[in-house]
């Protein structure tokens, strides 16, 4: 397993927000979890960066690995810097003080300037021209649907190897979201290891290998999409069937 | 005539030399502000501090205090020494601040308004700790170089008034490009507006934010040393004052932006000195906070600061 | 007053010790004042302690201080001021010394029918209508016309220059007097400057330009020395050659220390001049500097005189006896019957509204940097 | 039924009380003092509250609305009741009794309209910007009174306390003790029933988002105009039973220190609570006095256990080091203030039962 | 008289220019959809309308009143109320606090009668409550009355916004993506609620949204602009067929 979640309780505050779920990531893999609102998605996610207190929630039990070694005792800015991991999380957090471009470069804040700097750009402006036109502005200023794009495109400048995705559809036009799941895909196939949250259930399984169903706190099904697809409780509830 | 143009220009000299202060401070609010939205009002009395820092190494050096060092080390070297180490031991007290009274308050999620409170009275902590510990006689401070008057005919200026301004000058434009050009810079700016996805970058936020006391600390240090040359005799409540003012002076030049806090700063120091020359001294206050208050009527956020469009 | 009624218990008690109340500025803006006014009367204290205690009515007792913090605030000088009347149920209070504090605190005490001195507040209003408040110190009215009159005959000067704190009363007060007494001489108009700052200003250079630039012949600054030692080098840089006058706030040996070789050769009108002084002045002076190696400023001797003043008063009742009240009022009775008192000040009697009648000194600043006796001029 | 009444019942309780201790001397005029200074603390801290706390700005100007009203209130009685630098007195000393209450109110008026100075601006600044502001404000209206020479200017103004000796000498009450208590209690009342007002929770609402608050048709404009007025104008009160407990007042007691003073109150007390408010005002008057008793103890303590050289006594310097100390701590373990943004009644829900507050 | 008539309105910020020549008029009683990608102007459009921009160029009349120079909260007392794209409730407000305070134009009662408690204000209070609570019921979000909006799931919170926008009483209401983070059993919830709102209350409906789902069976009439300009409308059959349209925005849904 790349990305193994054991059995983790996490809290916030004392209200238990995860009761103990466990899943697992394979390098190269497409894995989503699919959920009601309020399921606990986010705070997976939140959970595995371990972002700083007070913002992150508490893991209270069990433990997160990845390749064997536990992510609890890596500081956030590690598990990105060092490890290769990246998010893009559910509202945004861009920088609306910084341009555009301020943004993509602050996301290669650990590595040194170069080349390889310049690519990433490339590649972000080739999946959202958008964001080119845009270089120079107040990234505060920007349309709902631009800042999810530079989210997005902030997440994959940082190089990543495995990348988590919270809702990034989220805003954006139906155009460009296939645009953006085909370059994904793309990258997936390049050996990227992607982690899914989507609100729109029927596209994340068309897209991911596996996916897990999550309900408030817990793991209800799991198994590949192509299964979870005909899953009876998955159809009820989340693909309008 | 002239006597009238030679007294404006005397003032001129004046303002930029008692602007500089205000810059000094205000450029150190204006860092940790921009970084952390906290209003440091700590900072007034860790310019203080620095003062006092400079006093003692200062004295040291020459051999007056302490008797560890013998007498006779030339003033400038006294000088040349005692700004890096100022620079240095003011520095640690800021970092100390950040660290035993900021932090924990941070982690717990406090409201930055909590903060500012904090800081408010780690101000006043260290100005009756000091008059508790050193008395309240005040100390004056040693000549270091001996003041040279270059007269220029209808005018004249003294070394340590071109040092101050230079040093504020120099410390501005460095401050500019550290902020604009760099890397961790830009990571300040960032924290500023969303420290949530600060990690998500690779930024460790701690060190950031360690850095920017450092900075902030160390300039209020040299501006403490340059003050204690310039108006000799400390006291515990020197830095209360000048350090509110400063504050105003960030405000109004802009709050977060270091322009702002540079311009602002010596846009104060002129509206001070300026008032007194052509108005009656009595209504400087009445007639200099009318003005600031004014201006930031008219440009709601100040010289240059940045309006905080909310984009719906 | 706001406060009135409570006051002592009635029945006579036998008195212990003799209980005295500072009420000084510690804390807040000027804590010079409040430290030397509490080192002169811990060495009084002291002293007595030594010679057994204070003699009164055949039996020697030992005194009592007790030190409040006024914070230099209005409203922390009047709780202090009612904490020792009530709480500690002191005998006489010495101090607030800025008449920002002593002011309410007088009211209070005079409310509470509790005599007090105030050793340093030089506003007319601190002792107006209060038979239970003195103090040691002579006014403005007076100080200003000696100041005014020294200029005009040492300097021949026509033209004068004034600045000083407007924030803060007692520069404030002494300027208009002065101002006023010099006008009555040289004329309207003569004061060709009258600049102000407020309190904790560090930067005069604007003021002492257009001062320097009325070709005043004297610059009156009746400021704290602590500022004194910021302005007078200022004024010399602003261009300003002409002598410097100076009021009693000068007169702390610190002005040296802080203001350097700029002040040498100026005067200041004060209460006592501590180079060539001579009897209890000398030795107060030499025993004060030995105990806490420095000069005492004019604060420490007027503390010092006061309390003695407020000691000899309770000797002179001859035996305190009754309540607490009671002992307060022949405590107000002896101080408003002094006729003459000796104190290290110079020798002064009260008028009616006990405010001492005293001579002045006026002290020129020696080149080796010491204040040493001029003239004295006596109301 | 109990409901309704306890709380009226227990206040006037409460006074009753106090004027009794008072009349039998067993409050000296020491304590009384200290209690006028926790009503006027109460009732700066819960004025300021309406501000920094339910508006969330942060006003540091509080003290200059202060001041006025403790000039005009004092110079009102002192013109009329006594003869003073203004001519001799216009009214008999018997009125005194209302025309102190009349004069409080006028100093209060006053003060409120001297609230537009910041109420103005802050419809187009916001935050630290109006922050300065405030500043400002109270800088000019100090300096200004610094200049008026009819109320005597930096030398203060005094008489006020003949005015209060004038309404002890027609009843003998503790009249300033009755109106200090009158006040806080109206005082809270008000911004309590502002608050718990539609009208007043737009304040919350422009506190937590002004563009949302404006959209969904709060009159963001006037709802400032009026809660800066109100703040202000109760400063104001506050400043004229300042004047008169103290019965002399000087520009010098309306420096930024004594904003920041409520300030604190209002942090300590928690952003937005009321009570939270009123229990910090208590406790830090409280704890500010408690220490002039609170040093010589811990410096005979000290010396006891020899953690003190014999040459060394703890003066009341350190005071003003273990307060701000003091307040750190208790930030450090509640950073959301001691009530946080809740009230009593949010805490013990059981109170409810028995006593409604509006 | 056309309930909503909105001409030639121009948008510009600085060099770009959001919104350009946009114009449309509603008689009252549609529910039409405004679609476009990304940065198209739509929400710049919405903004204008319910007066937070004051448009470059145009104008706009709301029930015969030009709402030019009126401030927003003038302009929703007109009649106008909107959600925001991403939710802007008074989060640390009960639910019901929060649909109270937007009553704020119907209230009718000075501060002087809240300090006094008067007779004007006990009954105002009375019918603000009354109106909020029926809302509530009628939303079927009465159970959540004393929560805290930001402890509420996501689904709610849209909902919540919702009401606290009915409650203003609008003949125009206008939705900014209400969809937009919603799990698809609550974007089922959503559309019945919209319908049922746009049933039961004399109401005019202008919604954004990018999920197709929820414009397609919702809207009668559908606007598509792009780079501020209006490129297509109508039905939303004409619109999924119309090739302008799937070229700029809907796209092919092939992965
Ligand atoms: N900061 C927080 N404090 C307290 N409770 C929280 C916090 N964030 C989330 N919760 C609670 O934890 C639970 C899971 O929230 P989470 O955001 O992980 O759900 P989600 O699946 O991401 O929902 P959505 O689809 O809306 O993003 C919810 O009940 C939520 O109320
Ligand atoms: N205040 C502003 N200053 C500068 N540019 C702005 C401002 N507001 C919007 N813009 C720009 O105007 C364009 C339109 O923005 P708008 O929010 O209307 O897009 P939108 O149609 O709502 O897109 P989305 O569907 O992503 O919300 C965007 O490109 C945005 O960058
Ligand atoms: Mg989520
Ligand atoms: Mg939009």
């Amino acid at each position: 397993m790349y990305l193994e979640v054991r059995d983790l309780v996490v809290k916030y505050g004392n209200i238990e927000a995860l009761h103990g779920i466990s899943f697992g990531v394979e390098r190269g893999e497409i894995v989503t979890l699919i959920g009601a609102n309020g399921a606990g998605k986010t705070t997976t996610l939140h959970s595995i960066m371990r972002l700083p207190p007070p913002e992150a929630p508490k893991v209270v039990s069990g433990d997160i690995l990845l390749d064997g070694k536990s992510l609890l005792k890596v500081p956030p800015h590690d598990v990105v810097a060092k490890l290769h991991m990246a998010l893009a999380p559910e509202g945004r957090h861009i920088f609306g003080n910084l341009t555009v471009e301020e943004n993509l470069e602050l996301a290669t804040y650990a590595r040194p300037k170069g080349s390889s700097v310049k690519d990433d750009y490339d590649r972000v402006y080739a999946l959202f021209p958008r964001l080119a036109e845009r270089r120079k502005q107040r990234s505060e200023q920007l349309s709902g649907g631009e800042q999810q794009m530079l989210a997005v495109g902030r997440a994959l400048m940082t190089r990543c190897q495995f990348l988590l995705l919270d809702e990034p559809s989220m805003g954006l036009a139906p155009l460009l979201m296939y645009d953006m799941f085909r370059a994904l895909k793309q990258l997936n196939a390049e050996g990227m290891t992607i982690l899914l949250i989507e609100q729109n259930a029927k596209l994340a399984l068309t897209f991911a290998h596996r996916g897990y169903l999550l309900d408030t706190g817990e793991i209800v099904t799991s198994g590949p999409c192509a299964e979870l697809m005909h899953d009876p409780v998955v159809k009820k509830a989340y693909l309008g069937g | 005539m002239e006597i009238f143009l030679s007294t404006l220009v005397q003032n001129v000299l004046n303002a930029l030399q008692w602007g500089s202060f205000y810059s000094l401070i205000a450029l150190g609010y204006c860092l940790v502000y921009g970084v952390l939205q906290l209003i440091n009002f700590a900072h007034g009395d860790i310019f203080m501090v620095g003062a006092y820092i400079a006093y003692f190494v200062a004295t040291l050096f020459l051999g007056v205090q302490f008797g560890l060092i013998p007498p006779g080390m030339p003033g400038w070297m006294v000088l040349a020494l005692a700004v890096p180490l100022t620079m240095i031991l003011t520095a640690m007290v800021g970092v100390t601040l950040e660290r035993v009274a900021y932090r924990p308050l941070r982690r717990k999620g406090a409201h930055r308004l909590y903060v500012v409170i904090t800081a408010l009275m780690c101000g006043l902590i260290l100005e009756h700790a000091n008059l508790a510990l050193l008395g309240a006689s005040r100390r004056r401070f040693p000549h270091l170089i001996e003041e040279r008057l270059w007269d220029f005919g209808f005018f004249s200026v003294t070394n340590l008034k071109v040092m101050v301004i230079l040093a504020a000058l120099l410390v501005f434009i460095g401050l500019r490009l550290i902020v604009t050009r760099t890397r961790i810079g830009m990571a300040m700016r960032a924290i500023s507006w969303d420290r949530f996805a600060i990690p998500l970058m690779g930024i460790p936020v701690d060190s950031v934010i360690i850095f920017t006391f450092i900075l902030g600390s160390s300039i209020a240090g040299l501006g403490g040393l340059l003050f204690a040359m310039s108006y000799p005799v400390l006291e515990p409540y020197m830095g209360a004052l000048i350090g509110w003012k400063a504050f105003i002076a960030a405000v109004v030049g802009g709050i977060g932006s270091i322009r702002g806090a540079y311009v602002g700063g010596f846009l104060l120091g002129f509206v001070e000195i300026m008032v007194v020359a052509i108005f009656p001294s009595t209504f400087r206050d009445l007639i200099s906070f009318t003005i600031l208050l004014m201006i930031l009527s008219y440009k709601p956020t100040g010289l240059f600061g940045m309006a905080r469009t909310t984009k719906i | 007053a706001g406060c009135g009624g409570g006051g002592g218990e009635k029945k006579a008690e036998e008195l212990k010790s003799i209980k005295l109340g500072f009420v000084i500025p510690i804390t807040g803006d000027i804590p010079k004042v409040g430290e030397s006014s509490r080192q002169a009367a811990e060495m009084l204290r002291e002293e007595i302690a030594a010679a057994g205690g204070v003699e009164v009515g055949g039996v020697k007792l030992p005194v009592e201080f007790l030190y409040e913090d006024n914070e230099s605030k209005a409203e922390s000088a009047v709780s202090a001021a009612l904490k020792l009347i009530e709480q500690n149920k002191v005998l006489g209070i010495i101090g607030p010394q800025a008449s920002k504090q002593a002011i309410p605190a007088g009211e209070v005490a005079n409310a509470n029918k509790t005599p007090m001195i105030s050793p340093w507040s030089t506003n007319p209003a601190t002792t107006l209508n209060r038979p239970y408040v003195f103090r040691a110190c002579f006014l403005d009215p007076f100080q200003g016309p000696v100041a005014a009159k020294f200029a005009t005959e040492e300097f021949g000067a026509t033209k004068a220059a004034v600045l000083f704190d407007i924030a803060s009363d007692y520069p404030k007060g002494l300027a208009e007097y002065f101002k006023k007494a010099w006008e009555d001489i040289h004329g309207a108009g003569s004061v060709v400057a009258f600049e102000t700052f407020t309190t904790k200003d560090q930067d005069f250079s604007a003021q002492l330009t257009k001062i320097a630039n009325t070709g005043a012949d004297v610059l009156f600054v009746p400021q704290y020395y602590s500022e004194v030692a910021l302005i007078v080098p200022q004024a010399r840089r602003a261009g300003f050659d002409k002598p410097i006058l100076g009021s009693d706030s000068w007169g702390s040996a610190e002005l040296m220390s802080l203001c350097g070789d700029a002040c040498r050769g100026l005067y200041f009108t004060t209460h006592y001049a501590a180079a060539g002084a001579t009897g209890a002045t000398k030795d107060f002076i030499e025993k004060f500097s030995a105990k806490y190696g420095y000069v005492p400023d004019d604060v420490a001797a007027l503390t010092w005189d006061a309390t003695r003043m407020m000691l000899e008063a309770i000797t002179a009742t001859g035996g305190l006896k009754g309540s607490l009240p009671e002992m307060r009022e022949q405590i107000r009775a002896s101080l408003a019957s002094i006729e003459q008192f000796d104190g290290i000040t110079g020798s002064m009697r009260f008028d009616a509204e006990g405010d001492p009648i005293k001579c002045a000194v006026v002290v020129k600043i020696s080149d080796e940097g010491e204040f040493t006796f001029f003239k004295s001029v006596c109301p | 039924m109990i409901q309704r009444l306890s709380v009226p019942l227990l206040l006037t309780a409460c006074l009753v009380i106090a004027i009794g201790m008072v009349q039998g001397g067993v409050l000296d005029g020491y304590a009384q003092m200290v209690f006028m200074f926790v009503g006027i603390n109460i009732i700066m801290a819960t004025s300021l509250n309406l501000i920094n706390g339910n508006m969330g700005e942060f006003a540091c100007g509080h003290a200059g609305f202060m001041a006025v009203g403790a000039y005009v209130s004092s110079v009102l009685t002192v013109a009329f009741l006594t003869d003073s630098r203004f001519g001799p007195a216009i009214l008999p000393e018997s009125a005194a009794l209302w025309f102190f209450p009349v004069s409080l109110l006028a100093g209060a008026a006053v003060a409120a309209v001297a609230g537009l100075l910041v109420a103005f601006p802050s419809f187009k600044t916001r935050g630290d910007y109006l922050a300065i502001i405030t500043i400002a404000a109270s800088y000019i209206i100090k300096s200004a009174i610094e200049n008026i020479d009819a109320v005597g200017g930096a030398r203060g103004f005094m008489g006020m306390s003949r005015v209060v000796s004038a309404m002890n000498s027609t009843i003998d009450l503790p009249w300033m003790i009755i109106w200090t208590f009158g006040s806080a209690v109206l005082c809270v009342f008000v911004i309590r029933r502002y608050v718990s007002s539609t009208y007043g929770k737009g304040v919350m609402a422009i506190c937590q988002d002004e563009v949302a608050a404006n959209i969904m048709s709060v009159n963001t404009n006037r709802v400032k105009l009026v809660t800066f007025m109100l703040s202000s104008g109760l400063a104001g009160l506050a400043g004229g039973l300042f004047a008169h407990a103290i019965g002399y007042v000087n520009p010098g007691n309306f420096t930024i220190l004594k904003s920041t003073e409520a300030m604190v109150m209002v942090y300590l007390g928690g952003m937005g609570s009321l009570s939270g408010a009123v229990m910090a005002a208590i406790l830090i008057t409280f704890l500010m006095e408690s220490l002039r008793f609170l040093i010589p103890m811990l410096d005979t303590a000290l010396h006891a256990v020899y953690l003190l050289p014999d040459g060394y006594e703890l003066t009341q310097v350190w005071k003003w080091v273990i307060i701000p100390l003091l307040l750190i701590l208790l930030m450090m373990f509640r950073p959301e203030g001691i009530m946080g943004n809740k009230e009593i009644s949010d805490v013990f829900p059981k109170l409810k039962k028995f006593y409604t507050f509006k | 008289m056309a309930l909503l008539d909105v001409q030639n309105l121009t948008m510009r910020f600085g060099g770009l220019t959001a919104v350009s020549d946009f114009s449309c008029q509603m008689q009252g009683g549609e529910l039409m959809g405004l679609i476009g990608p990304n940065g198209a102007g739509k929400t710049t459009v919405f903004n204008m309308v319910s007066g937070f921009y004051t448009p470059s160029e145009g104008a706009i009349v709301f029930d015969g009143t030009p709402t030019a120079g009126l401030k927003p909260f003038q302009v929703t007392t007109l009649g106008i109320a909107r959600t925001f794209q991403n939710i802007r409730l008074w989060h640390n407000l009960s639910v019901l606090d929060n649909i109270r305070i937007a009553q704020h134009s119907r209230m009718g009662y000075s501060a002087w009668d809240s300090f006094l408690r008067t007779k004007r204000y006990m009954e105002a209070e009375k019918r603000i409550d009354a109106t909020a609570l029926e809302l509530l019921e009628a939303m079927d979000l009465l159970r959540f009355k004393d929560e805290l909006p930001k402890n509420l799931p996501y689904g709610l919170q849209r909902k919540v916004e919702i009401a606290r926008a009915m409650s203003t009483k609008p003949k125009l209401l206008l939705l900014d993506e209400p969809a937009a983070g919603l799990s698809s059993s609550d974007v089922r919830g959503l559309i019945e609620l919209v319908r049922w709102i746009h049933k039961n209350f004399p109401i005019t409906i202008w919604m954004i949204e990018h999920q197709m789902t929820v414009v397609m069976s919702l809207c009668q009439w559908i606007k598509v602009i792009d780079f501020g300009r209006t490129i297509a409308e109508g039905t939303p059959e004409d619109i999924q067929a119309n090739p302008v349209v799937i070229k700029a925005y809907l796209g092919d849904d092939q992965i």
